[in-house]
């Protein structure tokens, strides 16, 4: 095992030129006023330094990963790609979404009559994009989500529906993780289902 | 009896019979399609391989008659490789449907791919065409992509139903699933074949794209449509019945039911009467259930002071063994009349599972004595009696009498009194004084009897909240007609526990015993 | 991680060293043992259950000096119906054993631990609020995180999980624990001993 | 009337009661909701009782009416400063009880997740500690420091807080590239600011008079109450469940375990302190060693099957549909799995009676016996101990509810 048990070090006691006050204020302010000059500097080299950004004029930069609201996709021809199988609706834990299937002259027969996220409930877990078998419902990077009255809370189809090409860079996120582990070709498998 | 040894334990399993149901009676799993119970065996779908000792192949165990001293292994390593070839041929074709396929969910595909497949796919030839939502039948829908041709609705079409509508056309790999030229899919019984279909190729219209079947909650009830009383799952959703599917029950229904009875749940969703009213007239003023069952007894009470002639009971075939007890007590001692009759309507029957009477428990207010035995006031005589004025009070359970009656209004114009219990809108209310909403079969607790005098369990399959039942209803107004009523609510259990002891063919009835399968009355 | 393969109801041959000395000290209080899953447990009845917590907490072989949890599992259905389990762990010696002992739902009381480990205090304490279960001899059996007013035992399995609770509006207090908190502000307390 | 000197109703007129005070449950020092009652005689404090309970999440109702992957969401919000730690608890008990182990990258990244988490518990500690003695500096160092860290945590799983990163047999999502250069510049970006709230607090008279012989309690009764993590340590106890019962790879990294050797509230600030660089050391060990291949299990039993395939392949699509809507289904047992979490043994029992629901998740939480000890930490102490005695207690509410 290579964890050891350390006792950590103690500063020694106090002494009285410790709580002498001018110097205390000195010490103290030397930290702030390094932070201060250090953001100066490069505020005026334009790199800002400093933690905090000036919502909503400037957006905080996220990860591609960043999970936001769920939306649908809504494909070129300005439908949805949702078929309303439920795999959303059951692997919720929150029970935040409500789906209507209904029928269709198209060729995939079923689509979503209703589809409303309640958002007030959504915890922004995910279990909904990583259950959709049609990469139909994914996490946007959509947060602002707060309203004034309750009913605003409800999210419906209309609202939810989002261009497919505006959710690209998720979409590609996601889709890193599509292949996992790579495909076995047919070879592979045979060897595979031997072993077993 | 003869003894066979399955993967090391021996079992003994009646002679004669065939391999796979004495398997399955002994709760060994083995995967199947074609064999169903109540079907001749096919053979087709080759899932049920099993290994026999001393059979040079694998054989299908649902035609293989059971032999003393086999030795049968039904999970080892050479059936389970069998079981994933056929899975995996079943699935090179299979369209990628379960997203909008009704039958995920309750899948056999998807259970036995799940349990017993490769787990892993390896084709990437494109799959076959074949026609999609085909319309073969007024009540199902066809998609013969997801068939596995496993050909159990054909053999229901020409065993059960004995209509014959369905076959197998072409050979190979396009076989398909189809009706006859120029036929439909159009017996009584055709959802069934939707029921028995292992996969998604046979759907009911009615429940398609409807619910997912993992959102559905299922309650154990009877079917309330005719006398047969068929065993049946009642599945909700959302607080609305979505289906009924039947139950398997030897001695009702096999496993069967007629499509009229299982589309015949839409009266529990919809126009449901939910508050009180008061008053003849359109709109009728909502009321408070005191409010409500003050008026109904005040006017059926001043009734029932005066003339016990007057008033006559209308006993809806549709309640409980229990409902009907207490109301045959509160029409003999709150009403104090003997004018009472079940008003049970009539339709169309056949020689299998469709009765004439289209009710649950006629038989039921037949032997607890309300429905008018010889010498009495029958319906006809009761409307006779309205007609001519002698009777000036009604009070109705269930709605049937307009129709059987013939929808005439005058006959309900002409009464002082009209209480209808009933739990959906319909003319009858227009005409009464007062109006306390029932329940449904699939909102109570208790017990039907079917033609055959067989004591059946419904189950509460929604909750009705705060809303009464009926037995409450018909105890609240025999408490202000002034019998003696201990108070508390109206249990089924209890009620049951009187009847037993009042009627004697219902001697050998227990809650407990009901539940299963139901038990049958002595006949006198 | 994860060695012990064994279903539950595993020999006693390969059972650990804990549990091979609980059954030679208690060979009546053991009700059963399995180390499923590696996991050493032992199940005991009630009545022993403050003996054989003493028993392991002094033992010198032994030492569970750490009560890590007190919970119930409620096995609606089986009887009887309640099982107590207690987390116990040695921090010097580096163990880990489950004891679980049984209770019935018409009696769901069990002698309290908090005197072989003080801080099986608010874990009874919880399992009390959670499950209804009455820990004797404890010093303070209130609820712990709900109200006093709250009807019923939330993880009972029994109790569903949309249930509303009645509102509480002004809490009505006993005529005896009024007096009570009467007494209490009018006891005086010395001063600190400084 | 003669009122002598002795009268005793003078005596009792002159002498001071006893005054209850409340703190909480929405007292700026007691982040987290829990209610203080003292009893007061001056400053120093008589009796005190400690109220937890306001939160009423409903956790183990709701794991139990779910399937197992659904209550992973919900651990996030255990203790939501170092949420990765409670993922990765409840992951590794229900992969106890499957009877699977994750592949070696996910076991390297899950060891680095945690100790992520770790670093921000502490940074949350320490900095809300700094705040409630009325230090706002390093409070902002410490935040800015955190909010590193929750980059990471993004970049991990898409999420600061609310996680849900980690999964049965595997985890949520692979690193995205860069990872471990971003994941160095960020650890390192935090120790720097923290080197500023070390240069600020630790030397600090105010802070170290605050905070040095306040809170102390002996190993034996800290034991006794079930304390573990910092507070335990800071007593001179070397446990840690990494030590004690190594899991993910702990046993193959290079880490100490500080103690302390008074057990003072200044004992459990040093001792956070050094974890933390304990927590980067570990992190920089991982991502050094961390090894290639999947994050997932392959076994489509208890892992969700890989999109791609869930598209255009019929038995993966079956699987995908079998997972969600019946969820995975562990033998019929039970088992308890402990992780350091960070303030202590943070476990979780976990029952199955072989359905897809769990049928008991009971979570052994660290802050809720570290709590039940506040009371004798500040037994006859003064007024102003009990916020830096609570604030090392680091009570986080989610976790102590139920």
């Amino acid at each position: 095992m290579a964890s050891r048990v350390v006792t950590v070090e103690r500063p020694p006691r106090l002494r009285a030129v410790d709580t002498m006050g001018p110097l205390l204020i000195v010490r103290g302010l030397l930290v702030t006023a390094r932070h201060f000059f250090r953001n100066l500097f490069a505020f005026m080299r334009g790199r800002r330094t400093i933690a905090t950004i000036l919502y909503p004029e400037e957006k905080m930069a996220w990860s591609p990963a960043m999970r936001g609201m769920p939306v649908l996709v809504q494909m070129e021809n300005g439908k949805e790609r949702c078929v309303a199988c439920g795999l959303c609706e059951w692997a919720c834990p929150v029970d935040c979404i409500t789906i209507y299937p209904a029928e269709t002259a198209d060729e995939i027969e079923r689509y979503p009559e209703i589809f409303d996220i309640d958002m007030s409930r959504c915890m922004f877990c995910g279990f909904c994009e990583e259950a959709c078998p049609e990469e139909a419902i994914v996490m946007s990077q959509r947060v602002a989500i707060a309203t004034t009255e309750w009913r605003g809370s409800l999210w419906h189809k209309r609202d939810l529906l989002v261009p497919v090409h505006e959710l690209d860079p998720r979409l590609r996120y996601i889709r890193r993780g599509y292949d996992r582990p790579d495909v076995p070709t047919p070879a592979q498998t045979a060897e595979r289902l031997e072993k077993r | 009896m003869a003894k066979i040894t399955v993967d090391g334990t021996v079992i003994e399993v009646p002679d004669g019979s065939m391999l796979l149901p004495a398997l399955l009676d002994h709760g060994v799993q083995v995967p199947h399609y074609c064999f169903h119970p109540k079907l001749s065996i096919d053979g087709s779908c080759r899932m049920c391989l099993v290994k026999v000792e001393g059979m040079p192949k694998l054989t299908i165990s649902c035609n293989t008659p059971v032999r003393d001293g086999m030795v049968v292994d039904s999970r080892g390593p050479e059936v389970a490789k069998a079981r994933q070839g056929v899975l995996e041929l079943l699935l090179v074709n299979h369209p990628l449907d379960c997203p909008i396929c009704d039958q995920a969910g309750e899948c056999y595909l998807q259970d036995y791919a799940f349990e017993y497949g490769t787990r892993e796919a390896r084709t990437q030839e494109p799959r076959r065409k074949l026609l999609k939502r085909v319309d073969i039948g007024p009540r199902v829908v066809l998609d013969q992509e997801r068939c596995i041709l496993c050909r159990r609705c054909v053999r229901f079409c020409r065993e059960i139903s004995e209509t014959a509508e369905l076959a197998v056309f072409n050979m190979g790999d396009r076989s398909v699933i189809d009706t006859f030229p120029g036929e439909a899919l159009t017996n009584d019984y055709s959802i069934c074949t939707a029921d028995i279909c292992p996969v998604g190729a046979l759907l009911s219209k009615d429940f398609h794209h409807k619910m997912r079947v993992w959102f559905i909650d299922e309650m154990e009830s009877i079917c309330p449509s005719c006398a047969n009383g068929c065993n049946i799952k009642i599945g909700t959703a959302r607080r609305e019945i979505q289906r009924l599917l039947p139950r398997r029950n030897d001695a009702v229904n096999e496993t069967w039911m007629c499509d009229y009875g299982r589309l015949r749940y839409g009266f529990v969703n919809d126009d449901r009467v939910r508050v009180p009213t008061v008053g003849r007239g359109t709109p009728a003023i909502t009321a408070t259930w005191d409010d409500a069952l003050d008026e109904a007894a005040r006017r059926l009470g001043a009734l029932a002071r005066t003339d016990g002639r007057a008033l006559a009971a209308i006993v809806s075939p549709h309640l409980t063994n229990e409902e009907l007890f207490v109301y045959g007590q509160l029409v003999a001692g709150g009403l104090r009349t003997a004018q009472r009759d079940a008003a049970i309507p009539l339709g169309p029957a056949d020689d299998y599972l469709i009765k004439a009477e289209k009710a649950a428990n006629g038989r039921g207010a037949r032997d607890l004595g309300l429905a008018a035995r010889s010498g009495e006031l029958d319906l006809a005589a009761i409307r006779a009696g309205v007609e001519t004025g002698t009777i000036r009070g009604l009070l109705v359970t269930g709605t049937d009498v307009w129709e059987l009656w013939g929808e005439r209004a005058d006959i309900f114009e002409r009464l002082e009194t009209l209480v209808v219990v009933a739990a959906n809108a319909h003319p009858l209310l227009g005409f009464a004084d007062v109006v306390l909403p029932g329940l449904t079969f699939a909102e109570k607790n208790g017990t039907f009897t079917n033609h055959a005098g067989r004591v059946q369990r419904i189950r509460r399959a929604l909750d009705p909240g705060e809303q009464p039942s009926d037995g409450d209803i018909f105890l609240a107004l025999g408490r202000r007609l002034g019998m003696e009523i201990p108070p508390g609510p109206f249990e089924p259990a209890a009620v049951l526990r009187e009847i037993v002891a009042s009627v004697p063919a219902y001697r050998d009835v227990t809650w407990d015993a009901v539940g299963g399968l139901g038990v049958p009355t002595i006949e006198a | 991680m994860s060695d012990g393969e064994q279903a539950p109801s595993a020999a006693p041959a390969a059972e650990p060293a804990v549990l091979a000395r609980l059954r030679v000290r208690f060979p009546d209080a053991i009700v059963g043992t399995h180390a499923y899953r590696g996991d050493a447990t032992a199940e005991i009845t009630p009545a022993a259950l403050l003996d054989v917590c003493t028993f392991l907490r002094d033992d010198p072989g032994l030492r569970f000096d750490f009560l890590a949890d007190v919970t119930a599992v409620d096995y609606l259905g089986s009887m009887p119906r309640f099982e107590l389990v207690y987390h116990l762990r040695s921090i010097v010696q580096g163990h880990r054993v489950r004891v679980k002992t049984r209770v019935s739902e018409e009696s769901p009381r069990v002698a309290s631990v908090t005197s072989v480990w003080r801080g099986a205090n608010w874990l009874e304490r919880e399992t009390y609020d959670m499950y209804g279960i009455v820990f004797e001899g404890h010093p303070d059996l209130r609820r712990i995180y709900l109200y006093e007013e709250f009807q019923g035992y939330p993880l009972r399995k029994d109790y569903p999980k949309e249930k509303r609770q009645p509102l509480v509006t002004v809490r009505d207090v006993a005529p005896e624990q009024g007096e009570r908190t009467v007494a209490r502000e009018q006891q005086r307390y010395g001063r600190w001993p400084d | 009337m003669d009122a002598g000197p002795t009268n005793p109703s003078l005596t009792n007129d002159l002498h001071t009661q006893p005054m209850e005070i409340q703190m909480g449950p929405s007292h700026p020092s007691t982040h987290g909701t829990v209610k203080i009652t003292l009893k007061l005689d001056g400053e120093r404090i008589l009796d005190s009782e400690v109220e937890v309970g306001y939160l009423h999440r409903g956790f183990e109702k709701e794991c139990e009416s779910g399937e197992w992957y659904q209550a992973i969401p919900y651990t996030d919000r255990l203790n939501y400063a170092s949420p990765m730690i409670n993922n990765v608890g409840y992951c590794l008990a229900a992969e106890k009880l499957f009877g699977v182990e994750a592949p070696p990258r996910a076991q390297y990244l899950r060891t680095i997740a945690s100790e992520l988490s770790r670093m921000a518990d502490h940074f949350t500690c320490i900095g809300a500690s700094a705040l409630e003695l009325a230090a706002l500096t390093p409070f902002l160092y410490c935040v800015q420091a955190r909010e590193q860290i929750y980059d990471l945590h993004e970049s991990l799983c898409g999420a600061r807080v609310t996680t849900n990163y980690v999964r049965i047999g595997g985890l949520q999502s692979d690193l995205q590239p860069g990872f471990a250069e971003l994941c160095r510049e960020k650890v390192a970006a935090a120790l720097t600011l923290f080197g500023d709230v070390d240069e600020l607090l630790t030397k600090n008279p105010i802070f170290r008079e605050r905070m040095e012989g306040t809170g102390t309690l002996p190993a034996d009764a800290l034991i006794a109450y079930g304390v573990t993590g910092p507070l335990l340590r800071a007593a001179g106890v070397g446990f840690d469940v990494r030590r004690a019962e190594p899991y993910l790879v702990y046993d193959r990294l290079d880490f100490e375990v500080p103690v302390g050797s008074r057990g003072d509230n200044y004992d459990r600030y040093l001792v956070r302190f050094e974890e933390l660089r304990q927590s980067a050391r570990i992190i920089e060990q991982a991502l050094r060693d961390l090894p290639d291949g999947p994050v997932d299990l392959d076994d489509p039993r208890f892992r969700w099957p890989a999109k791609g395939k869930v598209f255009n392949r019929m038995e993966e699509l079956i699987d995908q549909f079998k997972l969600v809507t019946e969820g995975m289904r562990p033998p019929a047992g039970e088992v308890y799995q402990a992780v350091e979490g960070a303030n202590g043994e943070l476990g979780f029992y976990l029952v199955s009676n072989g359905t897809g629901k769990p049928w008991k998740c009971r979570c052994r939480a660290p802050s809720f016996s570290n709590t039940q000890a506040l009371r004798d930490m500040i037994q006859g102490a003064l007024l102003a101990d009990v916020v830096p005695t609570f604030d090392m207690v680091n009570m986080i509410g989610g976790e102590c509810d139920r």
